[in-house]
């Protein structure tokens, strides 16, 4: 299991590679089926105006708090290995914010690992979002629908 | 003495991304209220506590939790990682 | 849009890189906010003796069928881009069998789109898998979950 | 005249990949009857209709679909991809 939060940009395809190779060599070898990844991407605002994105976040709490996620993952599915790598500072429109990498025996358990981290990672590690156009700067609102997304693994638990 | 925290909007408002403050409350509500009393800038980013999260010792925590024993508190507003 | 039926190995790292890298300069430039992948990798069996695995497929038809399942997903979520690689032939354990990857806006969107895209390849897309081990080789029979998880889909139709 | 195709154990119980057969059966359950009449390996074969899928013409077909201006038949178990 491996979490960084970090200022530097990195490449979602290293990472998948070394993810996968690590499965391949590590305690669990032969027993990974299924992985799954999810990259997240500065889109462009609807106007195409975006400059930047600036993330924010709680050093010490960010890292604890992503440990947890991952551990309780790893209690409710079966995984062979995880991974979530989360960037700060400034972004500029397509470029990578974060990638998580969950492996499995089976691909359910992959997915359902990968979107629990999301979802956590979304509404409960603390990051703030900046949108910085040319009109101005502005704090990205927390959705709804992302905290909505945490009552699926509320009634599961 | 503790140790308060405020990131993204709150940070802004407040002025300064931390500060140590000496205290008596009992509680984050407390604490809250006490430094709205003391300056506007806490008034105006506390005003709408439904905005806010706060974590005792970096755990998210509800603004009735006890502050006894608790070194660092944090005040922002609804994480959007991801 | 990307569907290869191949003999050839091929790296999902680069192959993440380079989806991605279309995403950012195609014609959707700007609007990709997530990207999914699912890599399906040889398990060893329990007892750790497989040898190989063997997958057969229908030419013609292995193609048609897997465009038919990315146009369906292209219609019910809005997605950026899409790709699916599968293998056949003789694989062994801890190699990559195949794997899938979605593009989109929102990350609901991408999930879901892979795990469909995933779903319709296990029980509808016609490949068969063979177990080479010590003792002999056997077909591999499909799995009850897998048809199963087919449902989900059709009642959202 | 229909090309008719066999994958995986349907393949191997057959004893070839694929042959061009001279029918005039209506259905594909009558070209299962026909050809298990006539040598056993197609019986062993198509003795479990419900371990067994069917295309016509590369597009998964019921047992009772018409063969009328179909040219290609396949035959073979449940799919085990991705």
């Amino acid at each position: 299991m491996r979490i960084a939060v970090q200022l530097e940009p990195f490449d979602t395809g290293a990472e998948l590679s070394g993810f996968q190779a690590g499965c391949a060599g590590g305690e669990t070898r032969g027993e990974t089926g299924a992985v799954v990844t999810f990259s997240g991407v500065v889109r462009n605002s609807a106007s195409g105006d975006l400059a930047a994105m600036e993330i924010e976040h709680y050093p010490g709490m960010t890292e604890g708090a992503i440990a947890k996620f991952a551990a309780e993952a790893s209690a409710r599915w079966l995984l062979t290995d995880c991974l979530v790598i989360h960037r700060h500072g400034r972004l500029t429109p397509g470029e990578t914010i974060m990638m998580v990498a969950t492996a499995a025996p089976h691909r359910a358990d992959a997915f359902a690992a990968a979107e629990f981290l999301m979802d956590y990672l979304k509404s409960r590690a603390p990051f703030w979002k900046k949108e910085i156009t040319a009109s101005g700067a502005e704090w990205v609102a927390a959705k709804d629908s992302d905290e909505a997304a945490l009552d699926r693994w509320r009634e599961e638990g | 003495m503790i140790e308060v925290l405020y990131f993204a909007w709150v940070r802004e408002r407040i002025g300064l991304p931390r500060e140590r403050i000496e205290t008596g409350a009992a509680t984050v509500a407390d604490l809250m209220a006490e430094l709205s009393a003391r300056e506007p800038r806490y008034a105006a980013a506390f005003a709408d506590p439904s905005s806010l999260r706060v974590a005792l010792d970096q755990e998210l925590a509800d603004f009735d939790a006890p502050l006894a024993g608790v070194r660092e508190v944090a005040f922002f507003p609804p994480m959007t990682g991801g």
